[in-house]
């Protein structure tokens, strides 16, 4: 191993941090069962999210520097950003909405998938179908970033398979220009898969996703994305270094991908990875911060919540078929606005 | 009985085994998936790619430089969009070179819209596909316009293009669309489709013998013959069209279909001929509705055929819009439906001499 | 008298000082060179991106989502074609957001033959880009043009692919073609063009006062009125159709030349006016002859002015071969020349009613 | 600097080799001077070449398994491979009449500018302008070879600056996938130019472009490229390497872009750059193994050649308009034949 894996086990956060987070990662993970329960019911066409993801999207979401425009942290991400999104303080229910594809769906008027977000209130760009392409697009928030100084950095997060697209490589390559490096936190969630394709036989035998990194002279770091302490602190000190430095960082998180890719492939529950929230809630009950029927309780009041929110949003209406010429062409600039 | 997926599986099969294929390689289609619409499932020479269209591309191309034959699947048409220089540059290796090499590969990526794809798997790529030199371009809406197509483009010394109309997949086709001396629908499942559960890590194909059948590129197909339209289309909307067609009959309105299979080269004789007889003609397809491959079509037909035409030609292609929504309502309303047809064809008919 | 090259020059410059210009970059856009072609020379917020174009277009669009005015070069568009799923993107992204998000930023990339360019500098792009879904798309044909239509550019809240006639970089215009209150050639060319010989490090331009122009976008501009056949054309072809036009007037051909300078939107009212006179309409562009924007307009026309046709609408375009040869007896033979123009609007003046 | 840079200095080899190297590096030299001229003259439209580089193409031609099929190397090179070209054996008048785009140019038909070389018989692919599609392409080449055994390698070619393209990355990882790893020897000519665009500043300021196969595991070398002893020893030694691994290679070598880019940018001689012919022409004199008057005389008598050869190129027809309609389509495989 080339890399100094960081020993997460020894930090300790405050025990109000814990919960909140522990709230959120369960939150995170009930809508995903909810998605998956829709979409089995026939109410949605097809699934994809971030269960298995929670104990890294979740801290990494709850150390974004939220709002609107240079000043702020600009988020690039995937399809598997729900608990990021909710730690931020999105709405699950207009989660149900998009897998339902409603009109009121607020991130595409029941146009795109679930799970692709666009919040231009809180920098989040429209998530996009095409792997990788938010690599590409990063270096451009991040130079307008650069050049307002300030702490503002920019967020980018892809999966390990995608790495091996184009847009990547101008990720990491548009960041770290000799004189001209950007404030961009870039982040692979290594799951170990793209679709049904294992990592192993796609990538280089003796060096890691990370290793890219140091070929452009930039920190690196390889970490356990199961624990949502060590990801906590990693990213932490990685959003410190860049914040700071307005220099790209690296991380590679190793995480879980516990319902298959997405409804494609079945959406059941894998039993074979890492469960976060399970290990999360057992570390935490032994330490004596939560308990399991606390834990247990929420996880049904929440699920119970959903259950209805969801029951509602089924009824709500289709959208019209004439709004497919809707929003063709911007009638006056937006993104200049705060 | 057949579907396209199966078809296509055992022409690769075929290929492999007696037409040189040495390479079928792309984004999850070697085991264990077999490809996300099972086309490649079992295949010996079929292998898993990194998520890298442009390499899938670009390595096809050298495999196919370095004398193999390789079948290069992108996952959907969606995501080929990246890879337009290096298509054209294949397109270009013979004439670049003044005849020195050729670049006998195969790229096969599932098309279209249909299957409440969204924005990403909805797209159409026929006006792409047809504006690259160099290119054979084919797309089957068969079972056995998949096999022979794709048997005849493994067999081509150019580049081909083999697009799959996505929401026909599982489609096994009308009478006589089947391949000759398939086996039954029940034992060819069992014999071909890898099963979706249980361990199967050691589970193989049992091939059943189908023929070297290669229909020749640039030969359209009378779906249907009729007197008073000609509609021409291709892909998921040939059937669209018989169904259009059907209707229009009970009205009255005798259409002619055709099914042009092969977009470049197309079968202009077959067009013209029908033309001549009907005076009236329909495109359909269902890309976008600006510098869209029908316009060519229409174009060739007032150039060549003006003093023919008892009607406008027109026609019919999808909605001008950045993607196809999810919501049914939206994908409807974008690409075209049975009854945007039979307005069409119904409209044109009426025109007089 | 201002070239085509030296005015998209100064309306960066005025986009940088009263439009919000904040970066023009891309390959060999920034000192010492300021473009393959001069149009970036002196300017302020120009740089020199790393070679390659699709980080150029992603930059682009994440310097546009964060409110900035970029304006991207792709050094020609013949190397655009790596990057279309980006543009597709950038298009889609108003729209795929439901109205949350719009993405303001300008490419400007040289286009089409007639330099000599050989296979990689002939390039058109027409098709492909009028073929993308929520983009302007616009290609002047002179100074005046190039100026305002690149300042609308600059304030369109949409993305803007502004295309430049590569044959065109040092043409001046005819009478009325300049910007108005521009300097004499000789002046401006010794304010804003670099010596090409000395020491340059310390060169700054000095800037002359040019007004704000803003030409619509979707607005054409009828180059010559006529009675007998409207020819409908843009960018270089623009220049050659004028020729064309002068020769068939003495031999009595009168003809109209319209000249769409925006391909989307494009100004059908001004394209069906005209057609509705002179009932005969030749349209003339030099992209390759097959899925071209020119039988989107012949299509248009039929739909829409069928029976007032006196001649079936035509299309001269580009030959459907992978490139455009070096020797002048190819590039002649591969791209439409004014006697291609002249035989073909001859040959549509001689139909009657 | 992270790199081990070689020594060079200390490598002679046999004399009778470096006479044989110069003569080829004069020729390359007096070729491209022949074309600069006839660009100056108006006999061509466009000029790009190696002048500067023949120090390194020169021993890469002569060390190359010459042949067709995958026994042999395929060469994926740039428009500055004249050099590579003349050691294989190439005939400096066919360049002429790519020149001058004549009907009998055998690597276009007077379709391509020059120093697009295609010979199949060598296995050396069209070179195509657009930058970096090379590397996209060797992997398939490459993995065609693997797949035979026996020696054969894929060599591809490219300037710094166009390693920014995805295709860079592809070459990269394409050729690295554990247990598929592929026998392709990746060359980079570094001449610290791209256009007018400086290398610095489009780079990262600690790391290299060779430290981009180290991220995927390769054995990298960065070389003096002016030198044709380091380049001839450097060379063999990677090429052994890729021929018995099976595995990819990557070799920076620095080099001198004589004339500027193209014709484009004046193609004027430039003076700051190392000149690699003069320096082995004193080298090789100081040696004794040729004699200042020999090479005045060898270059005269070339150059004389040429200019008469030029003569009846010039002279030659170019291509009739109809055959812009000829091979767009091929009626039989060739690639297959040997
Ligand atoms: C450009 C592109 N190619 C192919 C696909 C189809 N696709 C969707 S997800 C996926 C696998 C992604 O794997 P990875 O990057 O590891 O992310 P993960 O899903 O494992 O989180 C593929 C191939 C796509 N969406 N975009
Ligand atoms: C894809 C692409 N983009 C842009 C160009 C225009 N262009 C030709 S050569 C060149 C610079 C190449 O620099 P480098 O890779 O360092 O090679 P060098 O010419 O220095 O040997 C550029 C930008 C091109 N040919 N292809
Ligand atoms: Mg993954
Ligand atoms: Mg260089």
């Amino acid at each position: 191993m080339t890399h100094s894996e960081t020993d997460g086990a020894t930090a300790e956060l405050p025990a109000e941090l814990l919960v909140r987070m522990h709230e959120l990662m369960v939150k995170g993970r009930v809508l995903e069962e909810r998605l998956i329960t829709m979409w089995r019911q026939g109410d949605g066409y097809f699934w994809i999210g971030g269960p298995g993801e929670e104990a890294f999207n979740v801290p990494l979401g709850m150390l974004v520097q939220k709002g609107c425009g240079v000043a702020y942290d600009y988020l690039h991400l995937h399809y598997r950003s729900s608990g990021t999104l909710l730690a931020m303080g999105a709405d699950p229910v207009d989660s149900l909405r998009q897998m339902k594809n409603t009109a009121r769906d607020p991130y595409s008027g029941g146009r795109n998938f679930v799970g692709h977000y666009s919040v231009r209130k809180w920098n989040v760009v429209p998530v996009s179908s095409p792997i990788e392409v938010q690599f590409s697009m990063a270096p451009g928030t991040a130079l307008a970033q650069k050049r307002h100084g300030g702490t503002g950095i920019t967020i980018v997060q892809g999966g390990d398979a995608g790495t091996a697209e184009a847009d990547f490589y101008a990720g990491l390559l548009w960041s770290s220009r000799k004189g001209a490096e950007l404030p961009v936190l870039m982040i692979v969630t290594n799951n170990q898969w793209g679709i049904s394709t294992a990592y192993d036989g796609q990538h280089p035998a003796t060096t890691r996703i990370a290793d890219m990194g140091k070929a452009f002279g930039m920190p690196t770091a390889v970490i356990d994305g199961n624990d949502p302490e060590v990801a906590y602190r990693e990213l932490s000190k990685a959003m410190e270094y860049v914040r700071r430095e307005r220099k790209p960082y690296l991380v590679e998180a190793m995480v879980s991908r516990l319902r298959g890719h997405s409804s494609a492939t079945g959406a059941a529950f894998v039993k074979s990875e890492t469960d976060c929230l399970a290990l999360f809630e057992e570390k935490l009950a032994a330490r004596g911060i939560i308990t399991r029927e606390g834990a247990d309780a929420m996880r049904t009041s929440f699920t119970a919540e959903l259950l209805e929110a969801s029951k509602r949003v089924i009824a709500e209406p289709q959208p019209d078929p004439s709004t497919i010429w809707d929003h063709v062409f911007a009638t006056k600039n937006l993104v200049g606005e705060r | 009985m057949t579907t396209i997926a199966q078809a296509i599986r055992l022409a690769l099969h075929v290929g492999e085994e007696r037409h040189g294929v040495t390479d079928i390689f792309g984004e999850d289609v070697g085991a264990p998936l077999g490809g996300v619409f099972t086309c490649t499932q079992g295949l010996k020479t079929a292998w898993n790619s990194p998520l890298d269209e442009r390499g899938i591309v670009g390595t096809a191309i050298g495999l196919a430089l370095a004398g193999q034959k390789p079948v290069a699947e992108i996952q959907f048409s969606d995501y080929a969009y990246n890879t337009i220089d290096l298509l054209k540059l294949a397109g270009a290796m013979h004439w670049s070179s003044a005849g020195d090499w050729n670049c006998p590969l195969v790229v096969m990526t599932p098309t279209g819209a249909g299957i409440r794809g969204s924005l990403y798997h909805s797209h159409s790529f026929d006006a792409t596909a047809t504006h690259l030199p160099g290119w054979r371009v084919v797309i089957p809406s068969n079972p056995r316009d998949a096999y022979g197509l794709m048997l005849s483009a493994i067999r081509e010394p150019n580049p081909v293009l083999f697009m799959i109309p996505k929401a026909l997949m599982r489609y096994r086709g009308e009478e006589g669309e089947d391949i000759p001396g398939a086996p039954d629908q029940k034992t060819l499942d069992e014999m071909i489709n890898k099963p979706v559960t249980g361990d199967m890590s050691q589970w193989a194909a049992r091939w059943p013998e189908t023929p070297d059948l290669f229909i020749p590129f640039g030969e359209a197909r009378t779906v249907r013959e009729g007197r008073d339209v000609t509609v021409v289309t291709y892909s998921r909307h040939v059937v669209i069209a018989r169904e259009a067609c059907a209707e229009l009959a009970r009205e009255g309105v005798d259409v002619e279909l055709i099914d042009l299979r092969s977009l470049a080269p197309y079968d202009w004789a077959a067009i013209a001929k029908s033309v001549k007889k009907t005076h009236r003609v329909v495109f359909v397809n269902e890309e976008l509705d600006v510098t869209n491959f029908g316009e060519h079509l229409v174009r060739r037909v007032v150039d060549e055929l003006f003093y023919e035409l008892y009607a406008p030609p027109r026609l019919v292609a999808g909605a001008m819009v950045p993607g196809v929504g999810l919501s049914d309502n939206l994908e409807r309303a974008s690409v075209p439906q049975k009854d945007d047809l039979v307005r069409a064809i119904r409209e044109t008919a009426k025109h007089q001499p």
